[in-house]
């Protein structure tokens, strides 16, 4: 029993616990605060999984602005659940319980936990890991691997080297491929950035078959904003969308002279000096985080979240007249949409420079690694612009004074 | 071990023992505020400890910075909130448990 | 060296219990946020810990940004407590 | 033990997506309707993650010695496919609740209550209420109408 497993165990019950508490207790306002609890329990899990963007993100999402959203509803409606006579709901007990069997049954085809021999640990993802980029400390871009360096040696998990040959074109290996030893279907890949010629003659950069598109030492970050490229840019119409439709929904006319109520919390004297101290930190954080993203650990969802926090914090202590003072509505309205088409922009500008749609190779014709890092980065602060302000905004429409 | 690991090991030893007085005293505790001084205090002593445990262990000079930068972080962060905290209670009118009165919840 | 971490996570996975249970039965909203407060600070800890376990101690990011979340959130609980709206 | 332990975390998945559900069917309220369905994607993501770990694995984000930059750590990364996967999933969410949120504050605007026994109850009689009055009603409304009427009667 390795320590990640250990802590797993220890942790998910912890989890546990708390997820029942939140569906049981009577008191709103308590199943808000144990969300957040649930929410920085639960980044906790990723973090010993070692999947720390995840982690990043849930502590950033569900630890803070899920927690300030749940709240900024209950100002509006009631903090107690209205009480009901049965405290166990029989019918849906039954039906969970129907259900979780069913998918418990269903788990015992699973592979085990950390097992190197799943399926999912052989398919294209190794590939990925073998390309050949970032060795030397602090470059990017495709460059020649050190010497003695073996695309083949990462992929043989268990010290048994595949028989790829050297040649890219021949591909004929990947149908047959078999680990006889343990009857495993090992679906061997090669590591073609290795061996394919980053120009061909005309000056184009070619996309050998499978290409991830994406060279930076996060591989998270490479998946997320060139592999899953498309995806990600919807992702962000999505969000986009979430904060056009909290407008139709909430936002009323403000009239002409209406005065901005709200219930600064200024006169504590403690809370105004730290908040003066730490809302440009955060805020140069969550700048750090976008930046970073393809470095390590962070990028622009998360970034834009925490940008988001800091104007929340500074709203939450000098009122929502001062951050207005500071970001009218209609420049956050502006940024919204900014973002989106900054990440779009990046594409078609791909597009116009001879590429694909989101090929950031084309970006840097002379270094095509620089290209991609650079696309990564736009778009990365597009994910990164839209997310905090369309948090911001929704922020703004929970608190605003509703008409009752 | 090496005299880095031997200070690591008893600074993460202490920091363990505060922090876990510090959650033993947020259960036991009679009342908020008797509760509140047992926690607010033993948050931002456990965390320097361990912090500083760390500190020692680290390789590189930008995570010992980092270190230092989560620390200083806490230091200002916590104490903070543990006051607003104190304060919104009592100005709610939370009643300190008291012998005499032991009913000083709400 | 690797044991002393997992000793000290185990430690403070006692401490997150047994402020857990604070959290959950906690008679007053102030204890709960107090619970809440203290269980955040545990979780930076054990978040830095956790990338010293797994040697990867290049991600002490992940804790600067579990501290201000965690501030923030309190802050934010705690004005709902104290004026019963947002901004 | 072994075999219980390399399957626990898809068990707890399964209970968190369960408590989740039972939430989302036991509760009246609106909110905390809300809040189980953050418990039942949260399940998932544990699902996704889980299958991501591989043994002695590290964070798939390039390990570079500090005492030897010049040499790429090799050993196994964990499968980043999943992590990439739940990124997004986890920032969708917070938009889904977003949009529930609002348009919970619009249901208690109009009704006054955000259980949805009594909403389901208040809007009963209003359409009781229009079909007496001797409101024009199409089919579908006028058959629904019917039973609840006979129900209540």
């Amino acid at each position: 029993m390795n320590a990640v497993v250990l802590i797993d165990t220890l942790l998910l019950i912890l989890v546990t616990i708390t997820a029942v508490a939140i569906i049981e207790v009577r008191n709103l306002y308590a199943s808000v605060m144990l969300t957040s609890v649930y929410s920085l329990l639960m980044a906790l899990v990723w973090v010993n999984m070692h999947s720390m963007d995840v982690a990043f993100t849930e502590a950033a999402v569900g630890g803070g602005i899920s927690t300030i959203l749940l709240i900024g509803t209950l100002v509006h409606t009631a903090r107690e659940e209205r009480p009901i006579k049965a405290r166990v709901h029989w019918k849906a007990l039954l039906v969970t319980a129907v259900t979780g069997a069913a998918l418990i049954y269903g788990t015992f085809d699973m592979p085990r936990f950390g097992d190197p021999h799943a399926p999912i640990h052989h398919f294209r993802v190794p590939e990925m890991m073998a390309q050949t980029v970032g060795f030397a400390n602090g470059t990017k871009g495709k460059q020649a691997p050190p010497e003695g360096f073996d695309a083949r040696e990462y992929r043989s998990f268990n010290g048994r080297v595949a028989d790829i040959p050297d040649d890219p074109t021949d591909t004929a290996w990947r149908e047959t491929s078999v680990l006889a030893q343990d009857g495993i279907i090992v679906p061997k890949v090669i590591g073609h950035a290795a061996h394919a010629p980053v120009h061909d003659d005309a000056g184009h950069h070619p996309h050998p078959a499978d290409d991830f598109n994406g060279h930076v030492p996060n591989s998270v970050t490479s998946l997320l904003a060139a592999y899953r490229g498309y995806d990600t840019m919807f992702e962000t119409t999505v969000i986009f969308t979430a904060g056009i439709s909290l407008i139709m929904l909430l936002r009323r006319p403000r009239r002409q002279g209406e005065a901005q109520v709200g219930a600064p919390m200024v006169d504590q004297a403690v809370l105004r000096v730290v908040t003066k101290m730490s809302v440009p930190f955060i805020l140069l954080f969550g700048l750090y985080v976008i930046t970073h993203g393809e470095l390590g650990p962070g990028g622009g969802f998360q970034g834009g979240v925490v940008i988001a926090c800091g104007f929340i914090l500074y709203a939450l202590i000098f009122g929502r007249a001062a951050l207005y003072r500071v970001l009218p509505p209609p420049v956050i309205d502006v940024l919204t949409g900014l973002g989106v088409l900054l990440y779009s922009g990046t594409g078609a500008a791909c597009l116009l420079l001879g590429g694909q749609f989101l090929d950031y190779s084309m970006l840097n014709r002379l270094s095509p690694g620089d290209g991609e890092s650079l696309g990564m980065t736009l778009v990365e602060y597009g994910v990164g612009i839209t997310v905090s302000m369309v948090m911001l905004n929704i922020f703004n429409q929970l608190a605003e004074e509703q008409p009752t | 071990m090496l005299w880095n690991e031997i200070v690591t090991t008893v600074l993460l030893g202490l920091g363990c023992v505060v922090s876990l007085t510090g959650a033993l005293g947020l259960l036991r505790m009679p009342d908020f505020y008797t509760r509140l001084h047992t926690a607010g205090k033993t948050d931002s002593l456990g965390q320097f400890l361990i912090l500083l445990g760390l500190v020692f262990v680290t390789p590189d000079l930008l995570t010992q910075i980092k270190l230092v930068g989560v620390a200083m972080i806490l230091m200002i962060a916590a104490p903070t909130a543990t006051h607003a905290i104190t304060k919104a209670a009592h100005l709610n009118d939370l009643r300190p448990w008291t012998k005499r009165d032991p009913g000083g919840e709400p | 060296m690797s044991w002393v971490y997992l000793a000290t996570a185990i430690a403070l996975l006692i401490g997150l219990f047994i402020i857990l249970i604070r959290a959950i039965i906690g008679p007053t909203v102030y204890d709960r946020i107090l619970a809440t407060n203290a269980l955040g600070t545990k979780t930076i800890l054990f978040v830095t810990l956790l990338d010293y376990i797994s040697g990867r101690t290049e991600f002490i990011d992940m804790a600067i940004v579990y501290a201000l979340i965690s501030f923030i959130t309190t802050i934010a609980i705690l004005k709902f407590a104290e004026k019963g709206r947002l901004d | 033990m072994t075999h219980v332990l390399g399957i626990y975390n898809y068990w707890i998945y399964v209970l968190l997506m369960m408590i989740g559900l039972y939430g989302v069917i036991a509760k009246p309220n609106l909110i905390k309707q809300a809040i189980a369905l953050g418990l039942f994607q949260t399940g998932i993501f544990l699902y996704y993650i889980s299958m991501a770990v591989i043994d002695d694995g590290t964070a798939p984000v390039w390990f570079v010695d500090p005492q030897d930059p010049g040499q790429k750590f090799m050993g196994p990364y964990d499968n980043p496919l999943p992590h990439v996967l739940i990124l997004t999933a986890i920032v969708v969410s917070v938009s889904v609740l977003a949009v529930a949120l609002a348009l919970i504050i619009n249901i208690r605007r109009a009704y006054g209550t955000i259980e949805a026994d009594q909403i389901e109850v208040m809007d009963q009689q209003d359409r009781l209420a229009e079909f007496r009055a001797g409101a024009t009603l199409d089919a579908a409304d006028a058959a629904e109408l019917a039973g609840v009427g006979g129900h209540h009667d």
